[in-house]
């Protein structure tokens, strides 16, 4: 990822392609990262309820970045917990290259955690911090100096190192913590929200920085972010959680492409959901009667169980914004998935324009999503929604207050 | 030293002596008597101040512990509450009078109340009556030895100075913590008779102690530690002070504690009225009877302590009287401290011990 | 995510540290095992004769009401000073805690008499009291309850605020201010948010205290009144004859009142609740 | 802001326009706020060296919803902390409706705070922590009971009541404060990145109902943010702040279209930055010499003092991607702004596509913004990049390494 | 953003505490400057004689040894204790809290005797020893260093552990466990980040153990050897005489001699700048 000078800065929108692109770019890997297994991890927590963790199982490559998305409270510290050793699962097991470390205590996992409250030592400066990992390893004195200092300046903290945490700001406080568990290059990365504290041009930085780490070192990182944006553009992986269960877990572009479930779906990036009930189906598509009219999917990207594909059962249907073309002239009766609504609203955002269109009760609608270029539609007005089959999914549907699951607006 | 103390005396009512007669029939209301406490009360209440409010009907309120400071506090502060109070042995009376905290007593008055209440005059030892105050429950500090060690039949320890005789009677010895007692000892071990014994030889005495000093396990401090040290076999001879072995006996069932007298030590500490003392009167009457025979019997019979009544003699129980400092034949043998010496010279000599003692 | 400590097991890695636990355990309970059987040697006997003493009720309650009226006042004044002291810089703090430190190893003789001299019906006190005109008699100060439990305070109250310092220093008072913003008085955001912090140091500086007090007779037999005779010295006396049954029973009797007032207080105060959310 | 069902969720773009029209959909304010004065605050902390705030002055309108935005140790914490009363200013003064509050404590001041380290009570349960401030208040034991849980209820931790903060998941921990902040309604609110934790579903559910209450209630709302999307989301006007100072303070708008200087336009959005040096200038326009070839910026766009109009000043032009077209055909040779590069690299991202051109040397380059839409443009052809005067900005050079200023990726 | 606590100024609305400060002052100080007043009330004539004692200099010795000695033990079990129960869920803390107060009723004297019974040359350690035939003789287990400072440690170890109870309770052990994922072992982790965080428990807990043991005669001279006199037994000599002027002058000497100790190992350990960091 090494970067021309004199060009941008600032967010991205969802990039599914970007990672395997980028990937080019990188220096080779070492093989220096630990392979993981997580066993049907399963925790509650003694004064809780709720299962925290219910049967998480996945297995980590050496050397990839895996990050775990969900809502809050979803169980993604949870796992970084179990992984690090600061917890003990209730069922399951932890494997490290194949070796059972469930029960071996944190200092021997060689796994460095940036912890979501950051976790400083009160009682030492900035430098302090930093240096305690190297001075418990016994790390000559001057290396200590050196290394300290580089990956201060790493995260711009290079003259705060005689502060006390108590003296920081939160963002200050934040880059410390990553500070700390850079510095002696662990095996395995666990990082829970490292950046959500900073802005978005540090916090870029700071993505590239982690990013060229973990792949100068061939580690494994274990990542959470609330930020779909950061997790698209770091991850090889990502596990997208919800109430303690891993919902899907594949690449980014796979994510997005191909969400399992609409609560995945409406995770990443935007997306159009239409209720409705299947009518039937045929060989190549499934079809749905919604308020705006019969919508087909194809089979393959109907994410409904055998059960669900009787006529009448309650679904959801799905369509990415920017899968969604609109055109001035009504669609052709027979066009499949081409959709009369009017147009609501058109937001110029930007780069891009948004069209809203709502169907006859106003209570439904799709948005689509389109370059900046101009065009003949007009608010008030008819438009043809269309949108491929193969682009729209099918979903069960889930009650409308599921906690985190697209919820609208 | 003296105290800069900013309280000054401000009350004056002790020296207005009384003018009427002596008159055990006009006493009323209360008097308050201060002890330093102990199971020695509870002897006390049935036979001496009993005694004394079956003959006044004044009533008496009692307190403890003894202490010269809260004593002098008092006086100074003008705050006497105590009519009597008790007073520890080794110059803290001579203190309290050379610093006017004490009732110089009116030995006639004394006298009066004594015989009003049936006692006899002729009796009282000449230790008795001081110009402020009266001698209480005189004790000795003996030697004590344990006879499952040195059996009847065999040699006994038969005197204090036996201490030293380590060939014929080998064994861990304990003795006092305090220079009191313990230079008298030494120097009558070291062939000082007791009519020379003061002014005490220090160095002497000192030297003489050194020989000891394998010989001792520890020193005691308090009476009853003296007791425990020789029952779990600690050490096979101590110095005691002369009830304790006889309160083992009769409390505690500990019936192998010989004692020897000879060469012991006697003192006694005293009843004084306080300057300033709110019922004089009632004090005197309180005093007068404590020396009655009855009264001294009853304590000696039970704790091993008497008074200074030669009357008292007669009415102490045969097996208590080996184990009473004013029976008889028991004082003879005694060498009886001299308080002055050790009121002019107890500071430099205790020093002087301790400094012996942490030499060691 | 700081992880909170785990509670059940033993800590891992801390197996080394039982030794510790024992020996602890030896030191204080086979002392105490011993005592109690001796108390109980005769039987019951001890205990029935303890019970049927006039004496050792009465000291017994008249050292359960000194001691707990000096923790309180202790409290009372020790708290206070802590807190604020502790607002402020840690080194001025530590200047503050040793000069009441200081004052501790004046012996304690030498203090009570310093008290009367200060109390006395010529002394400090009443000398002010009546110069001002305040009063035309000097007031009885000394040798009751109120300067008995003047010398307690003042023994035990370094104690008090050696214990509770080590508390509270390290409470945060961010919480207290963060309690303000939302509207809280001063007082209410120390009642309701730094109050319940403290109070794992208050109920040990009040333990601590109350169990210097109850064992304690110096102060109450020289700055008390006539009837002001303690527990410790009704005990002291019973060792005069060694008559360690008596002793030994009575001892037992007030560990177990005592533990029944800290047990009844920690019940009612609802320290249980308290602590488990404090703790972490 | 009263949505439609069954529509889009998630991330949206910087859309500078959207404040000024959803401001129709909400309700009428009532003027419950508090107007807020800021006169030339200077703070410096104990034992900090630098100044955390520098002459800030700001005035807020009643009713306002205004943001800091700045990098991190920016002094954004600073400012709310004063605003709250929590710290004493050097030199300055904070008045309240014109009423100096500068030694008003905390409580006296009714403003309401989110910390950004939440500052929850250990010790006391999720439903105690959001009844506090109503106890204080003495509100009745039934309303405490109502208003805790509707508001529980609209941070969705409605079944959290019972709960202790140390057993909540990160996330959760912060609704909690918000709720508690949110329960007594207060006259202004501050919060200090409130949202940080959350993911984003659950943002943008909470910037509604921030939003909603805020317009609702009218208060004052001085907010703190790292998001960009979200500073221009809720913002009625965002002050970017750096280095304790006020940079720029106006409308999301206005700072996206008229940013006053370098770090302002890199902080927001995208932004193409091509040093250069003035080569002079005429009554419409200011020439600059860049690698890529010469730039005309508007007398209006040019951000530079009259020193800097000078020839041979270094500046830097800037110009948004979406400014920027593409055409395969080769410009003009008499074209203004209309620059020769190499396309180097064309990202389909979703919904528009990035067209990345390089000048001969590949060190400088400019990036372009389009639609979805296909064209004739190809990796490694020379294309042209346009860009209008009006658009193009210059600024005075900013030293590469300006903490937090749009540094280069 | 937690506000940390202002330091300079008294904090606000705390004005109304400056009583109870006031208070403390007044009866901390007072009695100490009468004591000091008294000791210099011949001039320096009691400090020359003082000065020139060799028995006040080696009880003096004798005492801080003892108590340095006792202070250390106790904090090297009590630490670890308190470390343990305070790894425990609160209730089973505070359990083994009462147990261990439980001992601190049983009279003092009581509890030296049971501690001569149980070293003595026929005590129970010795019958075991001789009953097991590691020793022929019985040891001399008493009336030595060792046994005073076995009967001071039981005495204040109930103290130590109240106070380090009270201050390490509060303790966030969470650092520890993120110390030992940055590789530190449990022992370094402890050694880092707990220790540093208990030092103010650990500084609150030592000055008032060493405080109580300074003034504590009862276990030396009961337990002691021949040569284990200490200063307390020889000033409680000097007011048996009276002896104000040089009762106070030790006194004043001995907590000067104290707070030197302290002072010094405030600086030696470099508490100074921790305290700084961990009150906040
Ligand atoms: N207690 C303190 N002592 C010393 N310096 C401090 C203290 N608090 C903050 N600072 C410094 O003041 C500056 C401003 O801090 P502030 O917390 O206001 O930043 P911020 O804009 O909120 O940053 P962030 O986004 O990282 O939270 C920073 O440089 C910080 O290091
Ligand atoms: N110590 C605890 N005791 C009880 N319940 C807990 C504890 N810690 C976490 N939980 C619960 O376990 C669940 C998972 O928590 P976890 O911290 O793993 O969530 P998370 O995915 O990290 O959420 P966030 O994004 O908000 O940080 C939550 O419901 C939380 O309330
Ligand atoms: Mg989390
Ligand atoms: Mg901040």
């Amino acid at each position: 990822m090494q970067r021309r000078p004199g060009t941008i800065t600032s967010t991205s929108p969802p990039e599914s392609d970007r990672r395997r692109s980028s990937g080019s770019g990188g220096e080779t890997r070492d093989s220096g990262g630990a392979e993981i297994d997580l066993i049907s991890l399963t925790k509650t927590y003694e004064s809780g309820d709720v299962r925290a963790l219910d049967d998480v199982s996945a297995r980590l490559a050496p050397g990839e970045f895996v990050t775990f998305l969900g809502p809050s409270g979803a169980g993604k510290t949870s796992v970084l917990r179990l992984l690090a050793g600061l917890e003990f699962p209730d069922r399951g097991q932890v494997l490290l290259n194949g070796r059972d470390v469930t029960s071996v205590p944190p200092q021997r996992r060689e796994m460095g955690v940036v912890f979501q409250d950051y976790a400083l030592f009160p009682h030492m400066t900035v430098y302090q911090n930093c240096a305690f990992p190297l001075q418990v390893r016994r790390v000559p004195a001057a290396t200590i100096r050196q290394t300290v200092d580089a990956v201060l300046n790493t995260v711009q903290l290079g003259d705060h190192g005689d502060r006390y945490p108590a003296q920081l700001s939160g963002g200050q406080k934040q880059r410390v913590a990553i500070a700390r568990t850079l510095v002696y290059e662990p095996q395995v990365l666990l990082m829970d929200e490292p950046l959500g504290a900073l802005d978005k041009n540090l916090r870029e930085h700071m993505q590239l920085e982690l990013r060229q780490l973990q792949q100068r070192l061939g580690v494994t990182c274990v990542y959470v972010t609330h930020d779909q944006d950061e997790a698209m553009a770091l991850s090889d992986r990502i596990a997208v959680m919800r109430d303690g269960r891993i919902e899907q877990m594949g690449s980014p572009r796979d994510l997005y492409r191909n969400p399992r479930s609409q609560f995945v779906a409406g995770f990443f990036g935007k997306m159009n959901f239409i209720p409705g009930e299947v009518t039937g189906s045929d060989s190549d598509c499934v079809h749905v009667d919604t308020e705006l009219g019969v919508v087909r999917a194809s089979r393959e990207s109907a994410r409904l169980s055998q059960g669900s594909l009787t006529a009448g059962a309650p679904v959801t249907v799905a369509v990415r914004p920017e899968k969604v073309s609109v055109t001035a002239s009504p669609p052709r009766g027979t066009a499949v998935n081409s959709l009369a609504l009017t147009v609501e609203y058109i937001r110029y955002a930007g780069a891009f324009t948004y069209v809203d269109g709502v169907g006859r009760t106003r209570e439904t609608g799709v948005v689509a999503c389109k370059g900046p270029e101009n065009s003949d539609i007009t608010t008030g007005e008819p438009a043809a929604f269309h949108f491929p089959v193969e682009n729209t999914f099918v979903f069960e549907r889930e009650p409308a207050d599921q906690r985190g699951a697209g919820k609208p607006e | 030293g003296e105290p800069t103390s900013a309280g000054s005396s401000g009350n004056d009512r002790a020296n207005e002596q009384p003018d009427s007669p002596a008159d055990i029939e006009s006493l009323s209301g209360s008097v308050n008597l201060n002890t330093s406490g102990g199971v020695v009360d509870e002897i006390w209440e049935e036979s001496w101040w009993a005694r004394f409010m079956d003959e006044t009907g004044v009533e008496i309120r009692t307190s403890s512990p003894a202490d010269l400071s809260r004593l002098r506090a008092q006086v100074e502060s003008g705050n006497v509450e105590w009519d009597v109070t008790e007073i520890s042995t080794g110059g803290q009376y001579l203190e309290a009078v050379e610093q006017d905290l004490l009732t110089e007593l009116d030995q006639e008055r004394f006298r009066e109340y004594f015989e009003q209440l049936g006692g006899d005059g002729d009796d009282l030892m000449p230790e008795a009556v001081a110009t402020h105050g009266i001698g209480h429950a005189p004790f000795a500090t003996i030697l004590m030895f344990d006879e499952r060690e040195f059996p009847e039949g065999e040699p006994q320890p038969s005197s204090v100075t036996d201490l030293w005789n380590v060939e014929e009677f080998p064994g861990p010895r304990c003795i006092h913590e305090q220079a009191l007692y313990n230079l008298e000892i030494a120097l009558a071990a070291d062939g000082v008779d007791a009519d020379d014994m003061y002014p005490l030889d220090v160095e002497r005495a000192i030297g003489k102690l050194d020989e000891l000093v394998p010989h001792i396990a520890t020193f005691w401090s308090a009476g009853a530690e003296s007791i425990q040290l020789v029952a779990d076999g600690e050490c096979v001879m101590s110095t005691v002070w002369n009830g304790r072995p006889f309160g083992a006996q009769n409390e505690d069932d500990i019936d192998y504690l010989g004692v020897a007298w000879e060469a012991g030590i006697m003192a006694s500490s005293y009843w004084v009225i306080p300057r300033g003392a709110p019922n004089p009167e009632s004090a005197y009457a309180l005093l007068a009877t404590y020396q009655l025979p009855e009264v001294g019997a009853s304590t000696a019979n039970q704790v091993g302590y008497g008074n200074t009544n030669t009357a008292t003699d007669e009415l102490i129980d045969e097996d208590a009287r080996p184990f009473v400092a004013t029976y008889g034949p028991n004082l003879e043998v005694l060498t009886v401290q001299d308080e002055q010496w050790w009121y002019e010279h107890g500071e430099s000599a205790e020093e002087r011990f301790s400094e012996w003692r942490l030499a060691q | 995510m700081t992880p909170p400590a785990r509670r059940f097991r033993l800590p891992r890695g801390l197996g080394f540290l039982l030794p510790a636990l024992i020996l602890v355990g030896a030191i204080t309970v086979v002392p105490v095992v011993r005592i109690v059987m001796i108390s109980f040697g005769d039987g019951l006997a001890n205990y029935q004769e303890l019970f049927q003493s006039g004496v050792f009720w009465s000291t017994l309650r008249i050292t359960v009401e000194i001691s707990v009226a000096s923790t309180v006042v202790c409290l009372l004044l020790g708290y206070p000073f802590v807190y604020l002291i502790t607002s402020f810089r840690e080194n001025v703090a530590r200047r503050f805690l040793l000069i009441v430190v200081t004052t501790f190893w004046i012996s304690l003789i030498v203090r009570v008499y310093a008290w009367m001299v200060i109390l006395g019906r010529n002394g400090l006190v009443n000398d002010a009291l009546v110069g001002l005109g305040l009063v035309d008699e000097p007031l009885d100060l000394l040798f009751n309850r109120v300067s008995v439990i003047i010398g307690m305070v003042h023994y035990l109250l370094p104690y008090m605020i050696l214990a509770l310092y080590g508390g509270m220093v390290g409470i945060d008072r961010g919480l207290t201010v963060a309690a303000q913003t939302l509207g809280a008085s001063p007082l209410q955001a120390f009642r309701r948010v730094y109050l319940p912090q403290s109070l794992p140091a208050v109920f040990a500086g009040s333990m601590l205290v109350f169990i210097l007090a109850t064992g304690f007779f110096v102060v109450p037999s020289l700055l008390g009144g006539p009837g002001e005779m303690t527990l410790s010295v009704y005990m002291e006396r019973q060792t005069f004859f060694l008559n360690w049954g008596s002793a030994t029973s009575s001892a037992v009797l007030l560990s177990a009142v005592s533990i029944v007032l800290f047990v009844s207080m920690d019940r009612l105060v609802g320290l249980d609740k308290l602590f488990g959310a404090v703790r972490r």
